[in-house]
C-alpha cells in the first residue's frame, strides 16, 4: 500500500513507486532500518546505486545535466519518492542529496557538474549545510571571508542528517553582500564531522565544525545574480520533501494504529468501535489527509515555478511540522501499552516525526518567514520572495 | 431524448442577446435583504424576483434541463452550463436561501421520487416562480438522528392529517410550501415508518415562527402543525419509504452546499486581509506574537482550501466513498472555524470585549466567534461526520445502535429509561 | 446550586452567599438580565445598596474605614461573591466598585475616605480607568501632568465596565516617576463617557476620554511610597474577582449543558451516554475544576499577603481566560441548534466569558507579566514583585 | 486491642537510637540500580536490602500496625507515623518499585481478603524481607478492560494448572512471588469467574521476560505459564470471587500511586527551572515566543499543583466520590504531561532533534517526550477516567455494556463478530 500524497498519479509514476517501495522492502523494511539503528551501521551504498538506477537522485536535475523528472514536475516526482521512504523510514541523506543537486543544477557551474554526475549516479551523496540563522536556529553560525581567490569559513552547524555517509557538503553562508554557497568535499582539511546524540534513531546526525576551511573562489555556486532567489527556493524545495517524508511516515504511523484497532478488543468490543477512539482517529485522520493536501499543493505549485510556490512551502512546512507530532500522541494513544515497549515501531514513528519537525526550519520559524514575505500594508500579493534572516 | 433543435453556439448568442435585453447587471441592482425588512417590504420583494423568474419561464431560460413534460426544456446539460456562463454579469432572481432550497433540493428531490401527477401539477408552478419550496426536516427533538422524527400524519378516512412541529426550515417564512418529514407508523422501524408530505405553509393549522438567532439575524422558522389537512395528492415518494427520499435529498443538499467556501485567495504569499486589518485597527500590527496568529491562521486556511481540492480528487476517483469523504470538508471546517475564530478573538485583545463604532473590525470578531461552530452542527454535527469517517472511509468497525431493529415506539419508550444494560 | 469555589466554606459565609444568591434570584435573575440588557437599562440601585447592607462592598476595607472580611480574607469572600455573581451574568460594577475600596483603603488617603464610606454603604458606585500599558493594551493611553496644585489628565481609557452607572472613577496613569492614581468625581468638566458597543451585552461599556481633566493633587491616592507595589496588588485583586465572577459563568454554563446531555434523547438514548459527549463533558469539567482551583488559590494567598500572590492571580486570569472560551465552545456543543437561538442563554455565557477573558488584561499579557517578575537568571524567586510596563 | 506497653514518646525514643545504631544516614547510601544491573550484582543489591529488612523485623520494626499473630506488632498507627519521622533520615531497605508493591498493594489486600492459613505462611516471611510481592494482573490481551482477563487456572483433582501470559508486571525479574488473577470459570459472566492466585515467580512453567521501554531502561516484566502448579494454598479470597479482591486492590494501588507529583515548587514566581535551562542553552531566553511557551508551561505546572490540593478537599468532603474525584487528577497529568512535553520540544527548537553531549537538556527533552504518555496509558487509559468522571461525579448515564451478562466464553465470541447490532 503506498502513501497516496497525490489521489490521482500517472502510469509512469506508478511504475517507478512501485520500483522503489519493492526495493525498499526487499532491502531496507523497518526491521532492517530498526537493526541497523541498535548496531549503529551506516547506510548501504549499494542501495543508494540502485535508488538512483530509477532515476531518484535526478529528479530535480535538468536533463542538459543527467536528470530528469518523470512528470515534467520534479518536486511532485521527488516529493511522492519522499513520501514513500517516509512511511517506511528510510535513513540515509535523500533530502540532501536531492537538494545539493538541485542547487548544483540550478547554479550550473562547472566545479559542481562534475559532483552532480555523481549523485545523480548514486555514486555520490551529499548534504546541506546551512547557516541556522536562514531558519532561526542559534545554534548554527557560519563566517564566510574572501582571501584573494580562496573563501575562508569558520562556524558550525549543529545536526546535520546523513553528514557521516555523504561525500560533499553544500556550505550556505550568509555574508553582508548576501548568500555564499559553496561545494566542499568531504573529508576537507579544517573541518570536522563530530557525530551526535539524536531523537530520531534511525538516523545519523552530525555537528560540522569549520575551522578555517579554505576552498577556492571558484567553487561557489553560481553568479550572484539570482543568489538569494536559489538559496529560498532551495530551502522550499527541501521543506517539500523533509514534510514529504514526514506525510508518508504520518500515513505509515496512523495505518498501524487503525489496524490495531480494528483488531484489539476490550469490553467485548472491538476498540475501534467505541465513539472514543473511533472519533480519535477520525479527527488524526483528517489531520493526516490535510497535511497530505498541503505538500501535495506546495509540491506542485514549487516545481511549476509559482512565485507562492516558496510561501506554500514554508506553510506546508509549518502545518506538518506541527501536525505530525500530534498525529503520532494520537496514534500512540490508541495503542496503549504495547506503544511503550522497545519491540513495538511506535516510538520508531514518534522519534521520526518529532525530530523531522525541527529540520530545515520549525513550525514557528516558517510563520516568521511567512510573515517576513508578505506585504501586510495592503494584505495583497508581493513581488518575488526574498533573502532575509529570520530572527528567532 | 430528441437532438436539440438548436446548435449550442446560436443558443448560446441567442441567451446572450435575451440577458442583455431583459435583466440588468449584477452590479446595477443590490441584493435583496429579506431577513431586515418589514412584512410589506419582504412581500415586495419577493414579488418583484417572482417576476424576473416568470420572464425567465417564459423566455423557456427555467428548468433548461428539467423534463419538458413539468415545464422545463429538456436540453442536455451543456446548454445549462452554456446559459450559466452568459448570465454570469446578469442579475438573475434571488430568493435568498429559499431559492437554492427550492431548485437545488427539493425540485431535484421530487424529480427523482416525485409521481408524475405530483410533478406536473407543482414543477411548472416552480419553474414559474409562483412556488418556493423549502425544507421541514428536523423535528425539534430530532437534530442529528434525522429519522427520529415525531411530527406524525395520521389517516384520517382519505385524507391525513399533520400535527407536530418542525425546525431549522431556512426562509419558510417568506416560501409556499415546505417539504415535510413525517411518522406515518409508529409500530414500523425507526427507518420504515415515514412518509413525505408537501405542506402549504399557509395552510390552516400551519404556524410559522422565525427564530433569533444570536448574531441577531432571523433566516430560521420553527413549525407549528395543528391537524393540517392534506391528501394523498401532496405524499412526496411512496407512503413509508421516506426514508429513500431522504437519501437523495441528503445527497443533493451535501453537494449543494455544506463545504467550505474556500479563504484564501490563489496567493500563498497573501495573509488573511480581515486578520491584518484587525491588528492594524488595535495598533499591533508590528507585535511578534499578533504575527504569528495570523500567519497560523493563514496557514490553516491555506490548507483548507489545499484539502478541498484533494477532497474534490478523492470523491472522482471512488464515488462510492464521496459521502464520508465528503464529511471531512465537514468536519474540517467545524474544526478550524471555531480555532480561527478564537485566533481573531486573541488578535482584538480585547477590542473585541468592547468597540467604538459599527464598522470597526472587532464586531466582526464577535459575530464570527458567536457563529463559528455553525458547522460543526448545523446538516450533521462532528461527531456525525466523525462516525461517518470512521465508519465508511476508515472501515471502523459499527457503533452499537439501539433504535435500528424495533418499533419506533419502543424505541422511545425506551430511550427514557436508558440503563446501558444490553447483555 | 452554589459555584462551589471553594469545596469547604465556613458557616457564615455559607450564610452570605446564601443571602447574596437569595437577592440575586429574586431581583435579577437570567430573565431580567436579559430584559435589562434588550433593553439597554442601568442598573438598579436599590439592588447595589441590598448588596451592601449584606458587606459586600467592604470584604476588601479595612475595619477603621467600615469595612471587613468574614473569614479574616478578604479576597477569598470577595472572590466567593464574585464566583455566585458571574454565575448568574450579573451587570454592574462589582470589580469595579471593590478593587476601587480596597485601593482607597489601602492608601488611607482623606478625600477617598469619604467616597470610600459611600461605596462599603451602596450609596455610590465606581469604576476603575487604568492605562492600558498596564496590561498590554495599546488602545487605552493616559498622560498626566502636575501643573501647580493640580493634576492634569489627558488620553482615553477604553471599554470600561460599568462607568456609565458610577459615581467614582479612579483612575491610573503611569509617569515617569511611577504610577498615579487620582479619585475622579462623575461627571468632571472636561471628561466625557461615550458607550460603546460591547460582546457582553449582560454588561455595559463605555470609553472614557479625558480632555485636560484638572483634579486637585491632594486627591492623589497614598504616598508614593508603595505605589508601585499597591497598583500591582490593585489589579491582582481585579484579576482574582474577574477570574471569580468567570469561574462562576463557566459552571452555570457548564451544569446547563450537563443537564441538557441527560435528558436530550437521540438515536434512542440520552445524548450524555454516548462516549463522545460524555468525554467531552469529562475533559470539560476537569477544565472547570482546575478553573476553580487556581482561583481560589490564588484568592487564598493574595488575600493572605503572600509575595507570590500577584503572581498567581496572573496565572489564575491566564489560565481562566483561555480555558473560559474553550469551556463555553464545549458546551455549545453538547446544545447543538438550540444554542444558536437568541431565547436560548449560550450566547449570553458565550458573550459573557469571552468578553470577560480580555478584561484587566490577556493571557498573553499575563503569561508576559509573570516572565517580567521571575528572575530567570536562577529561575528561584525573586524580590517583591515591581510595577512595570507589559508591552504588547 | 491491648493498650501498647510502651508510650508514644518512649517509642519515638528507642526507635531513634535504634535507628541510629543500627542504619546507614540516607545520603550515606545511594540507591540500588536494579535495572541497569548485572544478574549476579541484582542478586548481591536484592540480598542486602533483604538483610536489612531482616534486622528491622527483628527489631520489631516491619509491620508495626500488622497483627501480631501474622508477624507484626499490632500497634496504632501513630506509632507507625511516629517511626517513619525519625526513620525519615535513614537509608530503609529499599526493594524498587517491587517494595511499594509488595507492601503498600499485595500484602494489604492480603491482609483484608487472605485466609489466616495464607496469612500466616505468607505475612512474617514479608515482614522479613523473605518474600517480594509483584502483581500479576493485566493479561496482554486485556489492559483498561481489566476483568478480560484469560490467562486461566484450571482444576486438576486438587491442584490448579496456571496457564497464559500476564504483562506490564513492575520489577517480576527480581520479585519471589507473583498476585495472579486467572479466570476460573469460563461458563460465569467476566466479573464472577475469576480467582486471586500466590504463584512462586520461580516454580516450573514460569518464565519471567524483561521489556524495554521505548526509553531504553526495562522495570517491567511479562510472565508466560506453561501448566504451572498451584493448591488451594495459593487461592487469596474465595474461589470465583477475585473481582472483590481486585476492588480492593485498587484502592491501595490508586492511594498509593498513580498521582501526579507536584512540579512546581511553593512560590509561583518561580519559572519552570527545566525550561529555563534548556532555553539558555540553545540561546533563546530572550526570545519573546520562548517566553510565553515558557509561562505557558508554568501557568500549567501551577494550575495542576493547586487542582491536587481542590482533589484533596473534595475527597475529604465526600469519600463516596473519591474514586470519581481521583480520575481529575489522572485525567489531568495524561491531559497536561503531553503538553508540557511538546512545549519543551518547541522550546529546544531542533536542539531535541541532536544534540551533543549526555547531559544537555535536550536529551531529557526526548525522554520526557516519549513517555509522556505514560499517564494517559498505564492504570486505566484517559478513557477510562473520561468515563469514571462522566459516570461516577457527573451522573451521566452509562455507557452500554457487551460483556457483563452473558458468559465470558461468549463474550469473548461475540467480540470477534463484531456488527453493532443491538435491536
Amino acid at each position: 500500500m503506498g502513501v497516496r500524497l497525490f489521489p490521482e498519479i500517472s502510469g509512469e509514476q506508478r511504475l517507478m513507486l512501485d520500483s522503489v517501495i519493492r526495493l525498499v522492502e526487499s532491502n531496507c523494511p523497518l526491521p532492517v532500518v530498526r537493526r541497523q539503528a541498535e548496531q549503529n551501521r551506516l547506510g548501504d551504498a549499494d542501495l543508494r546505486r540502485e535508488f538512483a538506477d530509477l532515476g531518484c537522485f535526478g529528479l530535480l536535475v535538468h536533463e542538459d545535466h543527467g536528470g530528469g523528472s518523470l512528470s515534467g514536475n520534479g518536486v511532485v516526482d521527488a516529493a511522492l519518492v519522499a513520501s514513500e521512504r517516509g512511511a517506511r523510514l528510510q535513513p540515509g541523506p535523500f533530502v540532501g542529496t536531492n537538494v545539493v543537486a538541485y542547487a548544483l543544477s540550478e547554479a550550473g557551474t562547472t566545479p559542481g557538474l562534475e559532483a552532480l554526475a555523481d549523485l545523480v549516479a548514486g555514486k555520490a551523496s551529499a548534504v546541506w549545510a546551512f547557516d541556522g540563522a536562514l531558519v532561526g536556529d542559534r545554534r548554527s553560525v557560519l563566517a564566510v571571508r574572501q582571501d584573494g581567490d580562496e573563501l575562508v569559513l569558520d562556524g558550525t552547524v549543529c545536526g546535520v542528517q546523513g553528514a557521516d555517509e555523504c561525500d560533499w557538503i553544500l556550505v550556505s553562508a550568509l555574508s553582508s553582500d548576501g548568500p555564499v554557497q559553496v561545494l566542499v568535499a568531504n573529508p576537507t582539511g579544517g573541518m570536522t564531522l563530530e557525530r551526535v546524540d539524536g531523537m530520531d534513531i534511525t538516523r545519523r546526525f552530525s555537528d560540522i565544525h569549520f575551522s578555517s576551511v579554505r576552498v577556492p573562489a571558484r567553487q561557489r555556486l553560481g553568479g550572484s545574480a539570482d543568489a538569494e532567489g536559489l538559496l529560498n527556493r532551495q530551502l522550499a524545495v527541501a521543506c517539500v520533501l523533509s514534510a514529504a517524508e514526514s506525510v508518508g511516515a504520518m500515513d505509515a504511523n496512523f495505518q498501524l494504529a487503525l489496524e490495531y484497532s480494528r483488531v484489539r478488543i476490550a469490553f467485548g468490543r472491538p476498540i475501534g468501535s467505541f465513539q472514543a477512539v473511533k472519533h480519535l482517529l477520525a479527527n488524526t485522520s483528517l489531520l493526516l489527509e490535510m497535511a497530505k493536501a498541503v505538500v501535495a499543493g506546495a509540491a506542485v505549485k514549487l516545481g511549476a515555478g509559482a512565485p507562492d510556490g516558496p510561501a506554500l512551502a514554508s506553510i506546508a512546512k509549518a502545518f506538518v511540522g506541527e501536525r505530525a507530532v500530534e498525529l503520532t500522541h494520537n496514534c500512540f494513544q490508541v495503542f496503549g501499552g504495547i506503544g511503550y515497549t522497545w519491540e513495538h515501531d511506535q516510538h520508531l514513528f514518534m522519534r521520526r516525526l518529532a525530530s523531522e519537525s525541527f529540520l530545515y526550519g520549525s513550525p514557528v520559524a516558517h510563520r516568521r518567514s511567512l510573515w517576513s514575505h508578505a506585504d501586510v500594508s495592503t494584505g495583497a500579493r508581493t513581488g518575488e520572495r526574498t533573502g532575509g534572516r529570520v530572527d528567532a | 431524448m430528441p437532438e436539440p433543435l438548436i446548435g449550442i453556439e446560436d443558443y448560446r448568442r441567442q441567451a446572450g442577446k435575451w440577458l442583455t435585453a431583459n435583466l440588468p447587471r449584477r452590479d446595477e441592482v443590490s441584493r435583496p435583504d429579506f431577513d431586515g425588512a418589514s412584512d410589506e417590504e419582504l412581500r415586495r420583494q419577493i414579488d418583484a424576483e417572482r417576476a424576473v423568474q416568470r420572464r425567465l419561464y417564459d423566455a423557456g431560460y427555467a428548468g433548461i434541463t428539467w423534463p419538458v413534460e413539468y415545464g422545463g426544456q429538456g436540453l442536455p446539460e451543456e446548454y445549462e452550463r452554456a446559459f450559466a456562463a452568459e448570465a454570469r454579469g446578469f442579475r438573475l432572481p434571488d430568493f435568498g436561501i429559499a431559492g437554492g432550497t427550492t431548485f437545488g433540493v427539493c425540485a431535484r428531490t421530487m424529480l427523482a421520487h416525485g409521481s408524475p401527477a405530483f410533478l406536473r401539477r407543482h414543477l411548472p408552478r416552480i419553474l414559474a416562480g409562483e412556488e418556493l419550496f423549502v425544507q421541514f426536516f428536523s423535528d425539534p427533538e430530532a437534530g442529528s438522528d434525522l429519522a427520529g422524527v415525531r411530527t406524525q400524519a395520521v389517516r384520517d378516512g382519505d385524507r391525513w392529517l399533520l400535527s407536530g412541529s418542525k425546525i431549522w426550515s431556512s426562509g419558510a417564512y417568506y416560501a409556499d410550501w415546505g417539504m415535510c418529514l413525517a411518522r406515518t407508523d409508529w409500530d414500523a422501524p425507526k427507518h420504515r415508518g415515514l412518509t413525505w408530505f408537501a405542506v402549504p405553509v399557509r395552510a390552516a393549522g400551519v404556524t410559522v415562527q422565525r427564530i433569533r438567532q444570536i448574531t441577531g439575524s432571523a433566516e430560521f422558522c420553527q413549525e407549528f402543525f395543528d391537524d393540517v389537512v392534506l391528501t394523498d395528492d401532496d405524499v412526496i415518494g411512496e407512503v413509508n419509504d421516506g426514508w429513500t427520499v431522504t437519501q437523495t435529498m441528503l445527497l443533493f443538499e451535501r453537494g449543494g452546499g455544506g463545504e467550505a467556501q474556500p479563504r484564501a485567495g490563489g496567493d500563498a504569499r497573501r495573509l488573511p486581509a480581515d486578520l491584518v486589518e484587525l491588528a492594524r485597527s488595535v495598533g499591533t500590527l508590528d507585535d511578534a506574537h499578533t504575527q504569528q496568529l495570523i500567519t497560523r491562521a493563514h496557514v490553516d486556511d491555506v490548507v483548507r482550501d489545499q484539502l478541498m481540492t484533494r477532497i474534490g480528487a478523492l470523491m472522482r476517483l471512488d464515488p462510492r466513498l464521496a459521502a464520508g469523504v465528503a464529511s471531512y470538508g465537514k468536519l474540517a471546517s467545524a474544526t478550524f472555524d471555531p480555532v480561527r475564530a478564537n485566533l481573531a478573538l486573541e488578535i482584538a485583545n480585547g477590542a473585541a470585549s468592547s468597540w467604538n463604532g459599527a464598522g470597526t473590525p472587532a464586531a466582526r470578531v464577535v459575530s464570527d466567534l458567536l457563529s463559528s461552530r455553525f458547522m460543526a452542527i448545523a446538516g450533521g454535527t462532528s461527531e456525525m461526520q466523525r462516525n461517518s469517517i470512521g465508519e465508511r472511509v476508515l472501515g471502523l468497525p459499527r457503533e452499537p445502535s439501539f433504535d435500528s431493529g424495533k418499533p419506533f415506539r419502543e424505541v422511545v419508550r425506551d430511550a427514557q429509561n436508558w440503563s446501558g444494560k444490553v447483555s
